[in-house]
């Protein structure tokens, strides 16, 4: 996979551009700053050392009453020019980027209704168990008492919405160009779903369930990583993503649907335990 | 022991009068509050009475007992302070209320209170916790 | 006193050392329990439902703690309008009435925590219980707190040099803002936990 | 007034060794028990993170020399286990945080220097400033300690998130020594406060402060108010743990296939507010002192008034104010509701305000000086512009959008061991360097310092600067085998990087640690005001005699009056009459 490098990896999902345009504005800012607060320190390391014979020069302090305030802390005022300058810049920052973009990605997650693909991630110590409705779109019932290693999610099969759910350890598989809609839940701990080519990260709390929508740009594998301490074995809690065409994806899902109602394998349950 | 002039004008010196009278109607408010209680008033209003009692019960010990009132004005304001920032957990308590919609696994005590009825009618009774 | 503060007023607050390092801690103590309601409140919200306290607890025995404190906080108060008077005796007898009186708190709520145990309710019966196993554990280490410190006055009263120490008046107004505060906790617990 | 000096005074110099260095009333021996103590825990945590970096840059390696001394369910064949790497982490931000910078920075030069800078004899409350160090030590020795007990050391990160937290082995002993230090950290600010209240010398006003007596101010205030929440919290995940209550447990949890036998009810994300509603005014705990100690040597070294010494005090009191309603950018993607986080947003954005403020007074209060290169000002000097890497890094991590992508990746260690390495610890080494003189009446050696200097901030940079890619890149915090994520491995060689300067930053307090030892017996002896400094604690001798002053002194004029028109000399100590 050549999605990585030493910058940000590829964008791969509709809002990656935005993210990504934060940050570099971010960092130019910020390396501009550095750099002209750098030359000026410098410049005052140099041409105030000690010298023989040359004292330090005192700043004018007016303490007298005439003058107002504003003259008399002209000079400490002026000096705060450069922090209104950061603050506007914050301040634009805040109105016109952050707050639409996390409103776009964060506090509208699209209506099941509205969603061209809905599918349930359960973060489990130290795997990820993804769930699809099946044809019927509806995601089946599901008992904490009927959790084994063959069956994760303790799906209960007689229900006939559950019977028809299609269930994959450790991979994701989303059509291009389509909005999907995740839910995220957590059986255990709090774990992080991060796919870093989706700029997306959320993080899975035990007793919520968190919606969360992407639309993939890009055919492609990535990578769906746990960025929150989970256990010991957090670092090898890892998934694929699989990006493919509406077909390809439509596909994989009957192959899957074929499959039922066969126990989810030994795939299951186990991220390398 | 002080029964000088000097002692009688003394600001500070503690009032056993004022403190008999609060004690009176401290015992008074916590009958009546646990007379309110007897009334079985639907949620809100029985919180909102409780809360109201308690928080006159409250001001009235730190007032009198703990001399807050006429105590130099800048203990007050320390408290202020704290107070704003204590009031500051009222984030966590919105979180929480955000949040609620929104999980699926919503947590069910009336498992163990059968009795109380809660489960019969939990709809009705999520605004009545607000408080 | 010393010459430093005494010199020239003007640099000290002119409150005393215990009574401001008294208050600061009841500042660090109310964000302790404020902590413990936001608890309470977080976990009632998110609850589907949560029983009336009258229906899980003992109310008659809730109440008789209630006026129980409520009294120390009276004799406390009337502990430190004697020590102000300088009278030692009126001071050891209303201390030991708070002492005795915060020694009932605890055998009422002994009872209480036993009566509950035996019917094999405990914290980790359900939150509600969670909630009140603490809050209410918690309150009471802070009584055993106040009866060490009040008894380590009474103590001192019987020693001659210390009513000789200005400093002694400010301690006993010091452990009486301390009870007192325990004692408005208790005013919210109950209703919180009894009552609602 | 002052009982302090009843009690102090009282037993005069006939003490018993016990009395006098180990169970000490005095402020200065606590300040340096304190000292010792904290460069203990300093030491300690390193060590920790010099095992964690190796088994960062390479993975499944025999720990070299070392690894076999580990027993074998930690480290099997001398190669870090996952446990082992997680209890690691989790006791080096702990140690780094609570038991080194936190007491350093707030008790052993708040200790030490604040009752000498205000002119005051001693604490106001000298017993309950012993107590609250002998509640430190075995609060820090039981968390060190953990180690060595059955269950280990914690392991679920300093941030201790349950339910990780409350089914994870070894952290109960990490809540009963947070309860310990908690309970001394709070004693400890009481003191400061009542201190700087009622015990300043005439003619000491609050606006006469010294800088670094103000930021020891706001620190207190920000762990009395804040430090009681986690108390809270500790004690309910300590019931959790304990009583099985379910504060931060949900319903039907099913952990490694087995379901959860709690009641459930409780709220996983309760825990990390009030977790943060300490840890984020914490931030500035570490930082403030710091800030303090750099503006005494600039303003000593520079030979000139610091540049708006109003603004700094103003800009140190709202930012203890705002930092208690800032907690929350560190749950942006916590799954906590996301309305909340835009508010959170405008808050971090107006803290930013001060803090720059705070920087920019600094910068300025060199122009028009006559900078004497002393080797604190070195430290205080490289302190601004690697703080400042801190601090800009801070803003992409605190506004809602980008944090996204960038949260719990390395771009987050790299951002807050900017501030809290290269900002706090490079500023308390100044402060060692600063106050040596004071504290043993006896000077470090300059050469050894410059050496100090130099390789440590080269080998702090060479660490840190590595970590800014690799979180850009996506490379998450707190993995036992980076590479076991695709995404990490392109910049994997960057660890190697990072891991061959810790041993090099490790090299260099070689040198720090013999010159101050040796010195603290061999070294140049010193008058009382070798700096020529102005503030009250150069007026008393080198090291002050037990309380402080010979005669109390009386404050004339502003902390920094230094080349002051008309005098012979270019520093006017605040003591000295007209």
């Amino acid at each position: 996979m050549n999605n990585y490098g030493w910058g940000l990896p590829i964008r791969a999902s509709s809002f990656a551009g935005q993210i990504d345009f934060g940050i570099l504005l971010i960092h130019a800012a910020m390396a501009l700053i550095f750099v002209l607060w750098g030359v000026f320190f410098a410049y005052l390391l140099v041409r105030y050392r000690r010298r023989a014979g040359t004292p330090a020069q005192r700043e004018e302090h007016h303490a007298s009453s005439q003058g107002g305030f504003w003259a008399n802390n002209a000079g400490e005022l002026k000096s705060l020019m450069p922090d209104v300058l950061v603050m506007l810049f914050e301040i634009a920052l805040i109105v016109f980027y952050a707050f639409p973009v996390w409103r776009s990605i964060k506090m509208s997650p699209p209506d099941p209704k509205d969603a061209d693909v809905v599918v349930e991630v359960t973060a489990e110590q130290f795997a990820w168990d993804v769930r699809y409705p099946g044809p019927d779109g509806k995601f089946g019932r599901a008992k904490p008492e009927l959790v084994h290693f063959s069956n994760p999610l303790g799906l209960d099969r007689t229900d006939p919405a559950a019977a028809d759910d299609i269930f994959v350890a450790n991979e994701l598989h989303l059509p291009v160009g389509k909005k999907t809609l995740i839910r995220l839940r957590s059986k255990d701990v709090v774990h992080d779903f991060f796919v870093p080519e989706f700029r997306l990260k959320q993080d899975a709390v035990p007793g919520l369930e968190i919606p969360m929508w992407v639309v993939p740009t890009r055919i492609g594998h990535y990578e769906l990583a746990c960025a929150q301490l989970c256990g010991f074995g957090h670092s090898l809690m890892r998934g694929d993503v699989y990006v493919e065409s509406p077909e390809d994806f439509q596909k994989w899902l009957a192959s899957r649907a074929a499959l039922k109602p066969a126990p989810p394998s030994a795939s299951n349950n186990s991220g390398g335990f | 022991m002080s029964n000088t002039p000097d002692a009688a004008r003394d600001p500070h010196r503690p009032n056993v009068k004022l403190y008999m009278a609060v004690f009176g109607a401290l015992l008074c408010l916590t009958l009546l509050t646990v007379a309110v209680s007897k009334l079985h008033l639907p949620r809100p209003q029985a919180i909102a009475v409780g809360l109201l009692i308690a928080a006159v019960k409250a001001s009235l010990v730190a007032a009198i007992f703990m001399h807050l009132w006429g105590e130099d004005g800048r203990i007050p304001r320390i408290l202020a302070a704290v107070v704003f920032f204590a009031a500051m957990m009222i984030f966590p308590i919105l979180d929480g209320a955000f949040l609620v919609p929104s999980a699926t696994s919503r947590v069910a005590v009336a498992d163990q209170h059968p009795d109380e009825g809660g489960a019969a009618a939990p709809a009705a009774e999520k605004p009545a916790e607000v408080k | 006193m010393n010459a430093t503060t005494a010199a020239v007023p003007q640099t000290s607050s002119g409150i005393s050392n215990a009574k401001l390092g008294v208050w600061l801690f009841l500042a660090s103590e109310i964000m302790l329990f404020s902590t413990l309601f936001t608890t309470y409140i977080v976990l009632r919200l998110s609850a589907t439902s949560w029983p009336w306290g009258w229906t899980a607890l003992n109310v008659p025995l809730g109440t008789l703690n209630t006026a129980i404190l409520i009294t120390s906080s009276v004799t406390i108060v009337m502990a430190y309008a004697r020590a102000y008077d300088r009278d030692v005796a009126g001071f050891r007898k209303w201390m030991a009435l708070t002492l005795a009186l915060s020694a009932c708190f605890l055998v009422v709520k002994a009872f209480e925590y036993g009566h509950e145990f035996s019917l094999g309710i405990g914290p980790s019966t359900s939150v509600f219980y969670a909630v009140y196993f603490t809050m209410t554990g918690l309150h009471g280490l802070h009584i055993v707190g106040g009866i060490i410190v009040n008894s380590g006055l009474l103590y001192m009263s019987y020693r001659k040099d210390c009513w000789e120490d200005p400093l002694f008046l400010g301690r006993v107004e010091g452990a009486g803002l301390y009870w007192h505060f325990v004692d408005i906790v208790w005013i919210f617990l109950f209703p919180a936990l009894y009552l609602l | 007034m002052s009982q302090s000096h009843a009690d102090s005074h009282g037993h005069g110099h006939a003490q018993s060794f016990l009395r006098r260095y180990v169970f000490s009333v005095d402020h200065k021996v606590i300040g340096l028990q304190y000292l010792f103590a904290s460069m203990f825990f300093l030491l300690s945590g390193f060590a920790l993170m010099m095992l964690m970096r190796w088994q960062l840059a390479f993975p499944g390696q025999a720990i070299p020399f070392f690894g076999r001394l580990f027993p074998a369910d930690l480290a099997p064949n001398g190669v870090m286990s996952g446990e082992f790497y997680n209890a690691l982490g989790a006791m080096h931000g702990t140690i780094m945080i609570f038991l080194g910078i936190v007491p350093m920075g707030v008790a052993a030069f708040g200790n030490y220097v604040l009752p000498l800078q205000i002119g005051a004899p001693d604490m106001a409350f000298p017993r309950l400033n012993m107590a609250s160090f002998w509640l430190f030590l075995p609060g820090g020795a039981l968390m060190l300690g953990s180690f060595f007990l059955p269950g280990g050391a914690a392991q679920s990160g300093w941030t201790s998130y349950p339910p990780l937290s409350v089914i994870n082995p070894g952290q109960t002993v990490w809540l009963l020594a947070m309860v310990l230090l908690i309970t001394s950290s709070l004693l400890g600010s009481i003191n400061f406060l009542v201190t700087t209240a009622n015990l300043r010398a005439p003619g000491m006003s609050l606006m006469r402060m010294p800088v670094f007596v103000w930021g020891e101010v706001v620190a207190s205030v920000l762990l009395l108010l804040a430090f009681p929440p986690l108390e809270g919290a500790a004690i309910l995940q300590l019931m959790d743990r304990v009583a099985h209550t379910s504060f931060y447990m949900p319903k039907d949890l099913v952990i490694l296939g087995s379901h959860y036998a709690g009641s459930g009810g409780g709220q996983p994300l309760l825990w990390q507010h009030l977790f943060w509603f300490l840890a984020h005014p914490e931030v500035y705990v570490l930082v403030l002192p710091p800030m303090g100690i750099v503006a005494e040597i600039i303003a000593n070294n520079t030979r000139k008034p610091l540049h708006g010494y109003t603004t700094m005090v103003l800009s140190m009191l709202s930012i203890g104010v705002m930092s208690l309603i800032v907690w929350a950018h560190h749950m942006f993607i916590s799954g906590m509701s996301p309305a909340l986080s835009n508010f959170f947003l405008v808050t971090t954005m107006i803290i930013s305000v001060p803090s720059v403020a705070l920087m920019t007074c600094l910068v300025f209060s060199l122009k028009g000086a006559s900078i004497r290169y002393s080797v604190p000002m070195l430290f205080a000097l490289g302190f601004i512009p690697l703080f400042a890497i801190g601090g800009l890094t801070g803003l992409p991590l605190g506004l809602t959008v980008t944090d996204i992508y960038l949260h719990d990746t390395y771009y987050v260690i790299g951002h807050f061991h900017f501030v809290v390495v290269t900002g706090s610890v490079i500023a308390l080494f100044g402060g060692v360097y600063h106050w040596f003189p004071k504290w043993f009446g006896r000077k470090m050696n300059d050469t050894l310092g410059q050496i100090h200097f130099w390789g440590s901030v080269i080998c702090m940079v060479g660490i840190f600067l590595p970590m800014l890619p690799m979180g850009l890149a996506g490379a998450s915090r707190r993995l036992y085998d980076p590479t076991a994520q695709m995404h990490n491995l392109i910049v994997q060689p960057l660890n190697v990087v990072s891991t061959m300067f810790t041993y090099g930053l490790a090299l260099f307090q070689i040198p720090f640690l013999w010159n101050f030892f040796h010195s603290i017996f061999r070294g140049e002896k010193t008058v009382e005001n070798p700096w020529q400094a102005t503030t009250l604690e150069w007026a008393c001798p080198s090291p002050p005699p037990h309380g402080n002053f010979e005669k109390t002194p009386r404050v004339y004029r502003d902390p920094y009056e230094y080349s002051a028109p008309g005098r012979k000399t270019d520093y006017w100590p605040q003591n000295e009459p007209a």
